[in-house]
């Protein structure tokens, strides 16, 4: 039984269950409770330019079957990671996928020359940022924007890329292709949607950043179907996230055309979920006479 | 830190919507001050685990005192002897231990009790200050009077029982009356931790807080649970929860 | 204690809870269990044209904190509803809300103009619809398509113009701005999002339409978000629909600025919630001396 | 229609994963066939009710015969004596009373045995056809055995009781042998209500058939659950769950 998936030449995942950036910092406290190297790969937190502080508490909250968190992208710095957290994550036989973002399109393109070095198997370009030189609108909502970006930051880094695409858009297979033409090696689908929390006791926002975003099982059927809208369109693979919580969902997300997933929330309620889950897709392989995970990928019967 | 099955043993009212549990399960040694995260539901209502403060950890046995606040202590509430739970654990620093000489003063205010009692039952001295407010809300009075070379005393709002008045009424008196040196470690409502942090810096005395935030992983990974500090954000849940109440930025 | 609100001058709700549309069906099943006239509106089913008859089954799936449906919009048609159904609905003391649709412009003129009636207070037009003649992209996707849309049916009818907008968007803001410009009465603030369920133990999608919409508790928190973003940028009022069970949640959506709320799902395990809603939020009105339910609209606290 | 609580008075295992909850319950008067909508749960999980038809109701007291699937009857079976229920109904249309002068068979599948048991002992006459897997997969052996004026055949796939093969192949047989007209109510998996219908059909009986679809509100307002018939698309909780079996477009 073969579990492993090739995501570009670079890049061979043994299986395809990774984790999900901001719910696994830098590697070293999920590394206290089990082998790192059983991953499929390792994302980290996203990284800017310069260290930032984030979003002022409360950060996250707990919503009918999720969570909405406003963490505000709190950071240590590409340079810090480059120095204090790679070493560390060498250690383990998974390839580092490093998550990073940036407010304008120069900024990413910094960030990811600043990562071309040894230890990072990949880039994953979050694009759910607002650009500051465009008024604020989202990288993510616009294709000819996205274009744009992903194409300066193809140039600036000899990684496989990995962009990670906003929910919230009119259409995420126009997204999706424009990233897709823009020379990204695969689409991460998709970050949290955007939501918001109040206390109707304190007529307050219950979040210190008033909004923030929603994940959890809660979001599942949403990022199903938008990878099942990708799938149609691109064809490089395709990594999901949203609400993946049991290798039945891993199963799912293949079926309608992950190539990997990626596990967050479920991860801080249960960090020995992964095990769980990668166990769980070994014997859903075994019990359906399935070789290769690779089988599954996009075989939804219609 | 490990995920350890509890088996309830015991899960008794103690006060006012207030119960000790008793678990057997193989949590690796903890230090007063650290916590777990308990997985209250095997589904996903409530999703997160919640955090509670090790009350004691001895011989396979945790106990934990927790209040019944919402839907996931109230989940906790119904748990029957037998019933097993998911422990993550033991989580964040602890507190440290006083220099010789010091005189010891634990504050502890409604359900920050927990810790400061786990480190009063490790210290085996000092004064143990506890803020509640009615009489109906004191939990463990008899296993906290018996505790051998702790002092209790009791403070409540409506003057129900003890001092009529605040934990930090109480605290005031006995700093300004200290002769030596004190340490003092406290847990509590935010106001309460307001003023014992602000009576540890006029009457010079070392203070070690123990802080609440929501969390959501309980062991470092999300941020969700940053407290500033003048060494910028700390994670209360792995950079604590005991912090220095000299560096909190309140 | 004042529950009523205006939403526009011939339309005022004697409190701020209504039904939602294809919850209700056209009103006779919920009224053989309560008394309709507690309701501060009736919203029901979505109509076309002509009868229609829907998406094969299984149309309805439970998902974490909520459900999908792919009913396909199965009614009656515009003419058995004014024949049939309105008749029953007028006896009661409540207004009634018609929800229609069309695949093309000159359809949702038609049924506007033909629901131009006595016994029907305000239409809700759902623009989660595709548009057959511009290749099946949906009305509610973008600004000016919305515009000649919402202003096209705005010379059909008379009635007080409800637009209820799709979630799935760019920016909800633009979309919202565009039925104000083309002279919406007001903002109904959001149907499904977009969603999908696969069983892996069979590998086909558990719907026989393949995708549907998400509804309940789960999509609350986007919900909310949505109608604090809509609340920023139109003057008229705006009628929250997403997850909403509880009196809580009414209070929620009128603090981010929803002058009324629309309970859909809540309303099939439940069919007596709208009681225990009104109640509570009498109850929390009178609990924090509020005289109006209008003090709420708009009120959080930043 | 009402919304009523139940509480739980017995809830016991009668075959494997199949169990017997009675509730005290004050449901208005209901017909064979009816089901009633049960609240599993009090929060969010699972979001909806589950619809199970109505064993018997008589005297305030509500029986449901139900195995366990999912997590909706896993929550029922871990329900205990003195739990309370919000129980929706009763709900449906129910079987059409017999003509005089017809014979009657029953025929049920598996969890299909409620309704039809539930008319069985309305009527008290006929044959009833309960089709399993095996032995242990049959509930309420001596109650429909002792049923007067019922008579009770069992089929089951692996031999292990009664008749080896299928409920149909049973119902083939009754119908070929009998010398009046027939009427037919059955209920049961999809594969079984085809087979009965078709032998309908073919020796010209009356056949009512009692459907399951996936339900989402149970008593007629979002059209989750239809089926198509040659009158065009039903609700079956609403126009059925009983259908003539004429006119299901299988
Ligand atoms: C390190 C630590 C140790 C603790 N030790 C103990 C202990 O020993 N004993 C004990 O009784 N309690 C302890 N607590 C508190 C305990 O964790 C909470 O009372 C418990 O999690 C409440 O869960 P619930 O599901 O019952 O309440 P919930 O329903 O989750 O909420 C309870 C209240 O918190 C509010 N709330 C929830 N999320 C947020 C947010 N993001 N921002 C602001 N408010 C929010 C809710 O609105 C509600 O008012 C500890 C907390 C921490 C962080
Ligand atoms: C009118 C009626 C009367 C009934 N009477 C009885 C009775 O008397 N006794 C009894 O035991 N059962 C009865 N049932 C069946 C019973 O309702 C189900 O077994 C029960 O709802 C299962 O709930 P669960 O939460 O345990 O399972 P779930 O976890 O909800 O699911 C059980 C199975 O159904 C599948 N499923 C769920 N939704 C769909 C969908 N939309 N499309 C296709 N498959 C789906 C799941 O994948 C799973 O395999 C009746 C059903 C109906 C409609
Ligand atoms: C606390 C938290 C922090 C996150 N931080 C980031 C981040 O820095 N960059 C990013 O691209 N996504 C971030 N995400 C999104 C997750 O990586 C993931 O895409 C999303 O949570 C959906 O998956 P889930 O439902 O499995 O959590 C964060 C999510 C959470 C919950
Ligand atoms: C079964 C079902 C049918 C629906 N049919 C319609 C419809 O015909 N027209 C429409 O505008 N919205 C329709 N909706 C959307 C609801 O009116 C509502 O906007 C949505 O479900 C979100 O609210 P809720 O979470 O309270 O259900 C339907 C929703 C459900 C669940
Ligand atoms: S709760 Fe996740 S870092 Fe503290
Ligand atoms: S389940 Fe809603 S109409 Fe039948």
């Amino acid at each position: 039984m073969n579990t492993s998936v090739k995501i570009a030449e670079g890049l061979i995942l043994k299986n395809p269950v990774l984790s999900a950036s901001g719910t696994f910092a830098y590697g070293e406290e999920f590394s206290e409770i089990f082998d790192l190297s059983l991953l499929g790969g390792i994302v980290t937190k996203g990284l800017s330019l310069k260290p930032k502080k984030g979003n002022p508490s409360p950060r996250v909250f707990e919503t009918t079957g999720g969570m909405i968190n406003a963490i505000g992208l709190e950071n240590i710095g590409v340079d810090a990671f480059v120095i204090e957290k790679l070493p560390f994550l060498g250690q383990f036989n998974a390839p580092v996928i490093v998550n990073f973002f940036g407010n304008e399109e120069e900024e990413y393109e910094l960030v990811a020359a600043r990562l071309d070095v040894d230890g990072i198997s990949a880039l994953e370009m979050n694009v759910s940022c607002p650009n500051v030189k465009k008024g604020g609108i989202e990288f993510g909502k616009d294709p000819n924007t996205l274009l744009s970006l992903v194409s300066r930051v193809r140039r600036a880094t000899s990684k496989t890329l990995f962009v990670k695409l906003s929910p919230m858009v009119k259409d995420i297979r126009e997204m999706a292709i424009a990233a897709q033409e823009a020379g990204a090696d695969a689409i991460t689908c998709a970050n949290t949607i955007p939501a918001m929390a109040i206390d109707e006791t304190t007529q307050r926002p219950v979040l210190g950043n008033i909004t923030g975003g929603l994940s959890g099982p809660a979001i599942k059927p949403v990022a199903l179907k938008l990878v099942w809208d990708v799938h149609q369109c691109v064809h490089i693979p395709i990594v999901a996230s949203g609400g993946i919580n049991t290798y039945h969902d891993v199963i799912q997300f293949l079926l309608a055309g992950a190539s990997a997933v990626e596990v967050g929330s479920a991860s801080l309620r249960d960090p020995l979920c992964f095990i769980d889950i990668i166990e769980g897709t070994k014997a859903y392989l075994k019990e359906h006479s399935i070789q290769s995970v690779t089988e599954l990928v996009g075989k939804l019967i219609i | 830190m490990k995920d350890v099955r509890g088996t309830v043993c015991n899960n008794t009212k103690v006060a006012d919507d207030t119960f000790l549990l008793s678990l057997d399960c193989d949590l690796p040694d903890s230090r007063p001050g650290q916590f777990v995260m308990v997985k209250v539901a095997c589904g996903y209502e409530p999703f997160l685990r919640r955090p509670f403060a090790i009350l004691s950890n001895h011989k396979q046995t945790l106990e934990i005192l927790y209040k019944v606040k919402g839907r996931g202590t109230q989940l906790l509430a119904e748990k029957r002897p037998g019933d097993i739970l998911s422990i993550l654990g033991p989580l964040g620093n602890g507190f440290s231990v006083p220099e010789e000489k010091r005189q010891v003063v634990y504050v502890a205010g409604g359900t920050g009790l927990p810790p400061v009692l786990s480190l009063a039952e490790d210290l085996k001295q000092g004064v143990l200050i506890f803020g509640a407010q009615s009489k109906d809300q004191i939990p463990l009075m008899s296993r906290i009077s018996s505790l051998p070379g702790v002092e209790l005393k009791v403070a409540t709002e409506d003057g129900s029982y003890g001092f009529m008045g605040l934990a930090t009424d109480l605290l005031d008196e006995l700093t300004g009356n200290a002769r030596g040196p004190v340490s003092i470690y406290a847990c509590g409502p935010k106001g309460m931790l307001l003023a014992t942090s602000e009576c540890a810096r006029r009457t010079g005395s070392r203070c070690e807080l123990s802080l609440e935030e929501f969390m959501s992983c309980g062991f470092g990974v999300c941020s969700g649970c940053v407290v500033e500090t003048i060494h910028g954000n700390k994670r209360v849940c792995r950079d604590g929860p005991v912090f220095d109440a000299q560096d909190i930025l309140f």
